[in-house]
């Protein structure tokens, strides 16, 4: 056996590079070894959560794609849907909360319009660690700002969001976005590679080094040249991705694009063995095509560089012309870089020669671990506490006072003020004046409802209870505007999932979720998972978000949160 | 007539202005793309909000030097009505059609919020509907919308008359406290010297159908309508 | 070559970033700092095979027409060897 | 004294604003241009009778914490008398 590094290097236990050479008969070369490493990181394959996350109800009526493409869809009646999905930039906005935050709406928009869906509406969810605490203020203000600066320039309003503080978040902050598309059921494009022949495209901003961190990059050659110019930053370009946005809607209007998958997390090599994998055939493609920003790449680091706003498009074969009529009309860059092969094979070429070879599907389809599990000590000692030891304070209105002045209850107006929050002009209930926010469909009587909603106290005392009541309260504010909650997205905020104590949290909140979307009917159609939420002072508090899209047939039903006249009932509801 | 929308590479609100021209009043209108040349079939043009190129370097300092511009100069110089809506007024500054500029909000965040304003006169192409001193409810959302000019412009604007919206409070009041972004003289919208165009930071559009909370901007893209039937009779 | 280009706000136009990191600065205890204020600073490569000359001729004409502001900035910039 | 200073990004950052005024400087025919990088320029007046030394000091800790976000950004400076 080779030396202990080579797996570790990228990231990989020795059972797993074993795994790799039964897979290919041999021992897989550095490229093949690193694609590996990062297709097989947590990040891209859930390892530890697919097995956990089979669990939800994901499929009904209304569902016309559940989770494994990359956004859910769910019928809203008269041949319009509603795709969404939410995703979690919590730790490369640890780093440059600006930047973060900006490329995890980048991200998560491209994830809507790739399924042919328009973009009409952001969501977002953001835990900070206290206020008082100077590094705090200056995340929640770059986050704040980010999300801003990318989400007004691209003109898809922020229509709704949450903010929350807790200790347990200083340090590591929680940023989860939330995007909401409509689009017509014919309309759907999958991320499929099919058609032996067709052509595999890369098209929108050119490749750099840029965002190759985490475990993949230890092994890629690093000299003091690659030193100065490796960086786990992204810059997002919100210009650029309108572009993109326009240029992909307008190309699936022809008819030539057999499938689309946009390149997030590591970027050509996550895209192009999942479109392979989904449709069962293979890919060949050539590294030395792909456009680059940087000189002396290797094909490595193409494969694998993370540069925001790309998409990989399959094309019908002879069709190319069309999207390069398209995407040069918004002056963006469209290259064929390879095409769909029978195989089931990922061939990488570097002008012509080949680089490495490796089965679609096995790069796709990560091992899956069941992580063992244990209830930990602190949740007994926690419910034996006894509330009613504690004094009644003498002054209700002092604590009234304090209450309301608390960030965690207070106006959050300084946040969705700098969010443009009218552009396209459907938003019917904009933020600060309802329970969820309401836009509405123009050219119908039509609107859906949108909430983002999470509680990580709660779900430390009782994940299980957790999980109901964050998929209970989305459907509560939805129901609150006038409209009919219709399915879920969720993103799971937690520490490490190798901890016995954290997965009890994990398995804990699902099985509390997937319980209470079967009692709503609410099926989860998309979602996200962020493990790793951990700081030297321990773990967050598992924290499970739920975005949740409700659907009211007439807009004369809306009902905002504001007392109306002098002399209306005020009547409590329920237990 | 007929109204004309230019869509820049990043705008964001040009469909936002169509529909509110088309659907809600009423009106003719079709899209411009920027490298058109041949502009001669509309009657007014609409510079939209949004961010053209990104806004980057400075707010519409690329934009303005997209082929279209150079028709939307010729169309300026023959009288007819251009409006300018945030970032289109930011692109009119940048292209010398409207003099000052606008600079970063001066509490540097952007500020998206619905905002009242004053229209100092209704004698305007873009105001005829409205009362003088009259109090409207238009939003803004953006990040530099902090009206900039050296003294002897503001002089002039103020003379001539050519400040047509301030930043103001319920009661019409321009108080420092009702000015968002710190534009000099409370300044939201002002004309070029001949009165034909109009560049404004809050966005009339957003605000004419009723289901979006009012119906202000009607009367704004009304003057328009109404301005140009006159002068078609007057022609005839 | 290289044409490094600084682009400053007038003296006359005031700035609110700088005003926000010379407030930032002085409650973060750097009692040296009197005043900030923020512009950009601008590298242009210069394509190989172009003559000095022309090569400040074009940053000139570019500084005026698109990289600065006359309304409200000014521009200097030397050109360097690199 | 006066202390001007440059936050660049560093060469591995994308800079979508460089790459946009490149674009435009290209289509409006100054065919000189080959690459564009933008960055801030900062000016930073020292208040009256700080020596040269602890104006030096408190800059660079000034770029260190504040002006420059060393993930992404290089810095460099200098003093001028004016
Ligand atoms: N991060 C955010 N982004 C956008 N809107 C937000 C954000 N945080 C809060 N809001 C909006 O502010 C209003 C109040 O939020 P919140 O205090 O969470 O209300 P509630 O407790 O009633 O759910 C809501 O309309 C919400 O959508």
């Amino acid at each position: 056996m080779p030396s202990k590094q080579r797996w570790d290097e990228v990231g990989l236990t020795e059972n797993e590079y074993r795994m790799i050479i039964d897979i290919l008969g041999r021992e897989p070369n550095d490229l093949e070894l690193n694609l590996y490493g990062v297709m097989w990181s947590e990040h891209c394959g859930y390892k530890h959560s697919r097995a956990m996350l089979k669990m939800f109800p994901t499929s009904g009526p209304r569902i016309l794609q559940g989770p494994g493409e990359n956004a859910g869809i769910v019928d809203i009646g008269d041949g319009l849907a509603v795709c969404m999905k939410v995703e979690s930039h919590n730790h490369p906005s640890a780093l440059e909360p600006y930047q973060g935050a900006a490329t995890g709406m980048g991200g998560i928009i491209r994830d809507i319009f790739t399924m042919g869906s328009r973009p009409v509406a952001l969501l977002d969810s953001l835990k900070f660690g206290p206020l008082d605490n100077p590094r705090s203020r200056y995340l929640m203000d770059g986050v704040v700002s980010g999300i801003a600066g990318y989400g007004n320039c691209i003109g898809i309003p922020t229509v709704a969001g949450e903010v929350g503080f807790d200790p347990c978040y200083t340090g590591n902050p929680l940023v989860n976005a939330m995007c909401v598309g409509l689009i017509r059921h014919d309309e759907i494009q999958r991320g499929a590679a099919a058609g032996v022949g067709n052509s595999v495209m890369i098209v929108g901003h050119t490749t750099g080094r840029d965002g190759m961190g985490g475990a993949s990059f230890a092994s890629v050659e690093i000299t003091a040249e690659s030193e100065e110019r490796r960086s786990a930053v992204q810059v997002g370009d919100p210009f650029m991705e309108k572009l993109l946005l326009e240029a992909c809607l307008e190309l699936f209007k022809t008819g030539c694009v057999v499938g689309i998958q946009d390149m997030g997390a590591a970027g050509i090599i996550s895209s192009t063995c999942e479109t392979a994998a989904r449709a069962g055939t293979g890919i060949e493609l050539d590294v030395a095509l792909v456009p680059k920003r940087e000189t002396g790449m290797t094909p490595t680091q193409v494969m694998i560089s993370e540069s925001q706003e790309r998409m990989l498009v399959i094309v019908e074969k002879g069709r190319e012309q069309e999207v390069y009529d398209i995407f040069d009309k918004w002056g963006l860059h469209a290259v064929v870089i390879g095409h769909v092969t029978d195989d089931g094979m990922l061939r990488v070429l570097d002008n012509g020669i080949k680089v490495g070879e490796v089965p679609a599907k096995s790069l796709a389809e990560a091992p899956v671990y069941h992580p063992d599990y244990a209830k930990p000590d602190y949740i007994d000692e926690l419910a034996a506490f006894n509330p009613l030891t504690l004094t009644l304070p003498d002054d209700m209105n002092d604590v009234l006072l304090k209450l309301l002045a608390s960030p965690d209850i207070c106006s959050k107006r300084w946040v969705y003020r700098q969010y443009d929050y009218m552009v396209r002009t459907d938003t019917a209930v904009p933020p600060g004046s309802g329970d969820a926010a309401v836009v509405r469909i123009k050219g119908t009587s039509k609107a859906i409802a949108l909430t983002i909603d999470s509680n990580g106290r709660y779900s430390y005392l009782d994940p299980y209870k957790g999980g109901m009541i964050a998929v209970a309260e989305a459907a509560r504010n939805i129901v609150c505007t006038g409209a009919l909650p219709i399915a879920i997205t969720d993103c799971l905020n937690f520490g490490t999932p190798e901890k016995p104590d954290i997965y009890w949290q994990f398995r804990e909140s699902i099985v509390g979720m997937a319980e209470a979307c079967r009692a709503l009917d609410t099926p989860v159609i998309s979602g996200n998972v962020s493990f790793y939420n951990e700081t030297d002072r321990g773990a967050i508090y598992p924290t499970p978000t739920v975005g949740m899209a409700g659907v009211m047939e007439d807009v004369k039903h809306i009902t905002t949160q504001a007392f109306k006249k002098d002399g209306d009932a005020i009547v409590l509801l329920g237990e | 007539m007929r109204f004309g929308v230019i869509v820049f590479p990043g705008s964001n609100c040009d469909s936002d202005c169509y529909h509110a021209l088309m659907d809600v009043m009423g009106q003719d209108v079709r899209y411009v793309w920027h490298k058109e040349s041949d502009i001669s079939d509309v009657d007014c043009i609409v510079l939209p909000g949004g961010f053209s190129y990104g806004d980057y370097l400075r707010c519409g300092a690329i934009a303005r030097f997209s082929p279209v511009m150079q028709s939307v100069q010729d169309f300026a110089e023959r009288g007819k009505p251009i409006i300018g809506i945030c970032n289109g007024f930011q692109i009119l500054t940048e292209a010398g059609l409207l003099p000052g500029a606008l600079i970063r909000n001066r509490g540097l965040k952007f500020i998206c919020q619905p905002q009242y304003i004053r229209v100092e006169h209704s004698r305007s192409m873009f105001t005829n509907m409205c009362q003088d001193g009259q109090v409207l409810n238009v939003p803004i959302a953006h990040g530099e919308g902090n009206y900039v000019a050296d003294q002897a412009t503001l002089e002039k604007l103020e003379a001539n008359g050519q400040v047509i919206f301030r930043y103001c409070d319920v009661q019409g009041e321009c108080t420092n406290e009702a000015n968002p972004n710190g534009s000099m003289h409370n300044i939201a919208g002002i004309v070029n010297e001949a009165g034909n165009v109009l560049g404004m930071m809050p966005h009339p559009e957003r605000v004419c159908d009723p289901i979006l909370g009012g119906t202000d901007g009607r009367l704004i893209f009304g003057s328009i309508v109404e301005w140009t039937k006159r002068r078609i009779a007057n022609a005839k | 070559m290289t044409a490094k280009i600084n682009v400053t706000l007038k003296k006359s136009i005031m700035d609110p970033q700088g005003t926000a990191v010379k407030d930032a600065a002085l409650s973060m205890g750097f009692d040296a700092v009197d005043d900030v204020r923020i512009g950009k600073h601008i590298e242009v490569k210069i394509k190989d095979g172009i003559s000095r000359k022309e090569a400040e001729k074009q940053v000139e004409l570019l500084c005026q027409k698109l990289l600065a502001n006359p309304v409200m900035e000014n521009f200097s910039f030397e050109i360097t060897e690199d």
